[in-house]
């Protein structure tokens, strides 16, 4: 698998071949074609960083822009989904959930257990997350763990081109409401990816680094982070056992106790502010359930309890990264006893 | 639009049942047996009825807390629904749902909604399936005048018209939401006002004439059917009972309730029409009164008995896989 | 103190005397007063539950009927506390947030942060939680673990008369935007509360039972289970320390840490779903900051993650009570070492 | 309306000021220098101008993402703006809100907003306050043609026509929504008829020309003073530039800006009538221009060479007390 191509590619690339696959797969949202009723050019847009550039050339009608009006198409989404079709909608920030949240965690996620078990709702939500395009406080947050907290939802969180494409195929095979975040700074992120189509199984964490002194568990865009801060800590002789979730909910338990059993410490880092996010339910998940093996205190490296920033200064220290994680994994290693 | 005997006697089945099933679960929750919130929709029944009687395999609606006309209307198992607001293992959603919850996809029914205005969005989803399947099927969402107001609402409308989604949107004004007058909570004489600023049609009906309401259905179905797009219905009628069974209704008029019965009830109607018209005579719909009563009697008694649901159940149905 | 009532009461005292002080407070929610526009009675419901009756007969149009558009009403309370006035908005039912919530954290918990630090925004937004009335999926849920993630916000969990009262005044005259939960459970429950007004500052905590042997952090109905639970422990001979967190966002975590630090050994019980949730926020707390003192694995009670269903058997099981904390509280003493 | 020679200088600067500022930024944003999403309100300054001309300290106003303009019409510091754009400390906000969320509650400007349809929910509020503690204020709230689709924006209407609100709805249609058209997304032909929908005034005006925008706003803004309630006007103009800086704009007519740009600049036309009527001359126009020039020359100077926050900055400001 030589081919190098980027996450924004791989995702492009996911969408297309399971659209070639499968009829029943349609794309909706604001400018994932653009260009809608306009004296110019046809897919003028292509989504909003042109995540979807090629799709409508492809598959003409069955990528569709929308109104601005996220209630409206999400729910179409997901009425769709229980209707035969196979929908993948974007909410183009994740931030913008505030407009439709409903639809999402009061239908698509309880239509099943309300209805007894007699319903399927497979509906993809592309949505787009994180800090570090000074994009200021309404187009910077993470807000997964709000996902994560509802029963009946799948989140996903590919860190690399290899797993957004691997994942993005199996949430649009899969059968349960999956909402699919992708980081806005890791689009042009390059990778090897193969050019077939592939699953990855929701629920499998990926050690993407060995080590036997720390466990480091993260997700997204801070899985380099945490490659970075190993690699510098290996240097020091440290070893960083870093382990990334790629999808929270399913989460990888055994993964994360084993890996914690080994290690005996844990640092969690998550890009989320730091109250009921990943990173508090990583720890109390193994602090109930590896406790004996721990030697150390778990450390957690999240953004701070404040709106994100607009300032460049300011969003640059919001931002988890390799320092504040190698001092949280020095911190837990002088913990030693 | 023609009715065919059978017809006739489909539709004044549907109400009656819809009716009777009300009335019993009026009587029911005041022993105390029926657990959680139940909103019935009595007196509205020739709304679920001119609509559904139009309706097939292909068709889908969403409804609302109210929902047990349409989910009936929509051919939903009666034993299976009563067993349902019981919170019974029989009932049509295992007991997990209740009457706010109330679904049967297989049958088009895309639920009853605990939520004010979700339903519509979810009916352009249903519309869109047909349209991009071309199953020829319509999608209904049947909203109250308080869930008119709801942004989700709004937004549907603009995009059922911007995708021209064979869908209708069916305001039933039965003149509250809860407490509050449509009077007051809606900024707008007559909802058909609010047709033309979706480019839709707008109707308005009398929804204690099932004919009328019958027929303005069946043209909006018919326009939707045929690749026309989205209509707006209103239809005005009245509950008898009150927004939920507790509500002691003291913003009621005196004897509104009362006078509406007597003048405009819709079974009452229906029956005065085709027995005048000798359409079908009395006894016929006596024997479906009779019937009706059976069937309901037959549905609390069974639902009283079923099971409940046991420890087994509590964490199933969460996801397909997980 | 002789005097009881109940919850829903002290809720009602506190604003009808914030109203009767400051006649910036106003009220809106739909059916608060009840009646707009009808033939029949004015304040013919005083919100669904009873909870504002007398309010409109006393305040007249400061008290405010609203249609169903809690985007919009919602949003007007925030736009109106930046405005002078100091609006207390009812979200019936917390399940609800869904249609709203971009009014709530993306402009009401953001305007002081995004602005410089030059807005107020001294909005109060009660809301009904929690399971326990047969209201199934969409009535029934916590979702406080949601706001509690978002910076900006105030997160006020009362469990009795005297904290509704207390803190409910505080949460009226507090200048930040402050979600004030009720339980629908505790509607009804009495208990001591004084006539005149006072104040309970946000994150205090309060130990409602001291113990050395476990500590117990709790919030809202399941302060009650927890003391129950520490009632039938005490007989036992196992004397539980019950923490009551009274407010989640600020979160007095010095109690807390405290606690543990005697204790050595941590329960934490939370209602809410069981990923990302106050329970996993208190333990990573724990886990993190008094680590060293732990002799036990920290143990969680929450509801499961599924959906709240409806049937009187399932909820029951569903609700965390005090046999379930029991047993944790068993488990982690029998890891003594 | 009359408009003394004073009110005429104050609107051209205003005017001035906005396209300058406008114009200055997309020069300035292609350098690389200016961090985050920019979106320019260059084309559309007739709009903001004919509303705020009639604002004083008592009214408030919510603007969109594309919000400078808004916000130098209602009084916002143009230096602190120009800071705030580049993120830094002596910026509006501190430099931590940025193009999309520069506010001063002080003048009455509520914010731009990141989220579509996020203002008019505000602007309710804002008219309530007005109502409620009997200032006079009117409140505006600013939004696109594709913001008033949003659920949030019928609401609104509908809220602020139940309670009579002292509020205006200010579509300024300039045909797109980022890359979409008005004509594809928005379900009606003309905004105004959304107005009957919610029982309000509809206003159709055209936003290149200062003199019809201040006409009709005037006569809203009078209504609601007076309790006459909300008005909905639609301010039909042109964007010059992309949605945001960066934009490609391949979406767009040939030269559909450069045609605009000749034919109905709103300060090309705003000159000719006033020096057509000989109610100002040229000389007092360019002497604006001028002012405005170094103004804005001066704005960007400092804002480049003034300091960023720290670090002490990140965690203050979020709670007024914690
Ligand atoms: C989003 C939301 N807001 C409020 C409620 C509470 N609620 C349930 S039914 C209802 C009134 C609905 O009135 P209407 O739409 O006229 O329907 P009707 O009850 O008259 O059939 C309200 C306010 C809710 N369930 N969901
Ligand atoms: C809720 C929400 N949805 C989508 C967006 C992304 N977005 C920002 S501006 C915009 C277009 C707005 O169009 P319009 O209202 O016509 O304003 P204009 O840009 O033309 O001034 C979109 C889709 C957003 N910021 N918020
Ligand atoms: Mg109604
Ligand atoms: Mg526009």
């Amino acid at each position: 698998m030589a081919r190098k191509i980027t996450y924004q590619q791989a995702i492009n690339e996911a969408l297309s071949q399971e659209m070639s696959r499968d009829p029943r797969v349609i794309i909706m949202g604001e400018d994932v074609a653009g260009g809608a009723g306009t004296d110019g050019e046809d897919e003028a847009w292509g989504g909003v960083l042109g995540v979807t550039k090629g799709l409508y050339k492809k598959f003409g009608d069955r990528v569709m822009d929308t109104p601005i009006t996220e209630s409206a198409f999400i729910g179409a989404a997901v009425g769709a989904a229980t209707a035969g079709l196979r929908p993948v909608a974007e909410l183009m920030f994740i931030d913008f959930m505030g407009v439709c949240l409903d639809q999402i965690f009061n239908q698509a996620a309880k239509f099943r257990y309300m209805f007894g078990g007699k319903a399927e709702t497979p509906v993809v939500i592309r949505t787009m997350y994180g800090a570090g395009f000074r994009a200021a406080a309404q187009h910077s947050q993470c807000l997964y763990p709000v996902f994560t907290h509802i029963p009946g939802l799948k989140v996903v969180m590919p860190a690399t081109p290899y797993d957004a494409k691997g994942l993005l195929i199996q949430a649009i095979r899969d059968n349960d409401p999956v909402i699919f975040c992708e980081h806005k700074v890791l689009y042009t992120l390059e990778g090897d990816v193969p050019e077939e189509p592939y699953t990855i199984p929701f629920g499998e964490a990926s050690v993407v680094r060995e080590g036997k002194d720390v466990t480091i568990v993260t997700l997204g865009r801070m899985v380099h982070m945490a490659t970075e801060a190993a690699d510098n800590l290996a240097k020091q002789g440290i070893k960083c056992e870093v382990i990334d979730l790629r999808t929270t909910s399913p989460m990888d338990e055994d993964t994360i106790l084993e890996s914690v059993e080994n290690t005996g410490r844990l640092v969690v880092v998550d890009e989320a502010h730091p109250r009921c996010n990943i990173a508090t339910d990583v720890s109390a998940l193994v602090a109930d359930k590896a406790f004996d093996s721990l030697k150390a205190p778990i450390k957690m490296v999240t953004g701070p309890h404040v709106p994100v920033p607009f300032s460049d200064v300011l969003e640059d220290l919001y931002i988890p990264n390799a320092a504040k994680i190698e001092a949280a994994v020095r911190l837990v290693m002088g913990k030693k006893n | 639009m023609q009715l065919s005997k059978a017809d006739l006697l489909k539709a004044y089945r549907m109400m009656k049942t819809i009716r009777e099933f009300e009335e019993r679960l009026h009587v029911e929750f005041a022993t105390g047996e029926i657990p959680g919130f139940v909103h019935l929709y009595a007196g509205e029944e020739a709304s679920a009825t001119g609509f559904c009687m139009h309706l097939d395999g292909r068709d889908k609606i969403a409804s609302t807390h109210r929902g047990h006309g349409h989910s009936i209307g929509k051919g939903c198992d009666v034993d299976a629904m009563m067993a349902e607001i019981y919170g019974k293992k029989s009932g049509l959603c295992g007991g997990k749902g209740g009457s706010m919850h109330i679904a049967d996809l297989d049958k088009g029914m895309l639920g009853a909604n605990g939520i004010v205005g979700g339903g519509p969005p979810l009916i352009c989803g249903a519309g869109l399936a047909a349209k991009v399947l071309k199953t020829g099927g319509v999608a209904i969402a049947f909203v109250g005048d308080g869930a008119f107001n709801q942004g989700t609402t709004a937004e549907s409308l603009n995009l059922a018209s911007v995708w021209r989604l064979p869908c209708l949107f069916v305001v039933e004004n039965n003149g509250y939401a809860e407490a509050t007058s449509s009077k007051y909570s809606v900024s707008c004489d007559d909802f058909t006002d609010r047709a033309a600023a979706y480019s839709m049609p707008g109707i308005a009906v009398d929804g204690h004439d099932f004919f009328a309401v019958y027929e303005a259905a069946g043209e909006a179905i018919k326009r939707a059917r045929s690749g026309g797009g989205p209509s707006l219905i209103e239809v005005k009628l009245n509950r008898y009972y009150g927004h939920f069974e507790g509500d002691a209704q003291t913003y009621r008029g005196v004897d509104e309730v009362k006078n509406i019965r007597a003048t405009k009830d819709c079974l009452v109607l229906f029956r005065r029409r085709v027995e005048g018209a000798k359409l079908l005579d009395a006894s016929e719909l006596n024997k479906i009164d009779a019937d009706v009563m059976a069937q309901i009697e037959n549905a609390v008694k069974k639902a009283k008995a079923a099971p409940k649901p046991t420890a087994a159940d509590l964490m199933t149905d969460v996801y397909v896989s997980y």
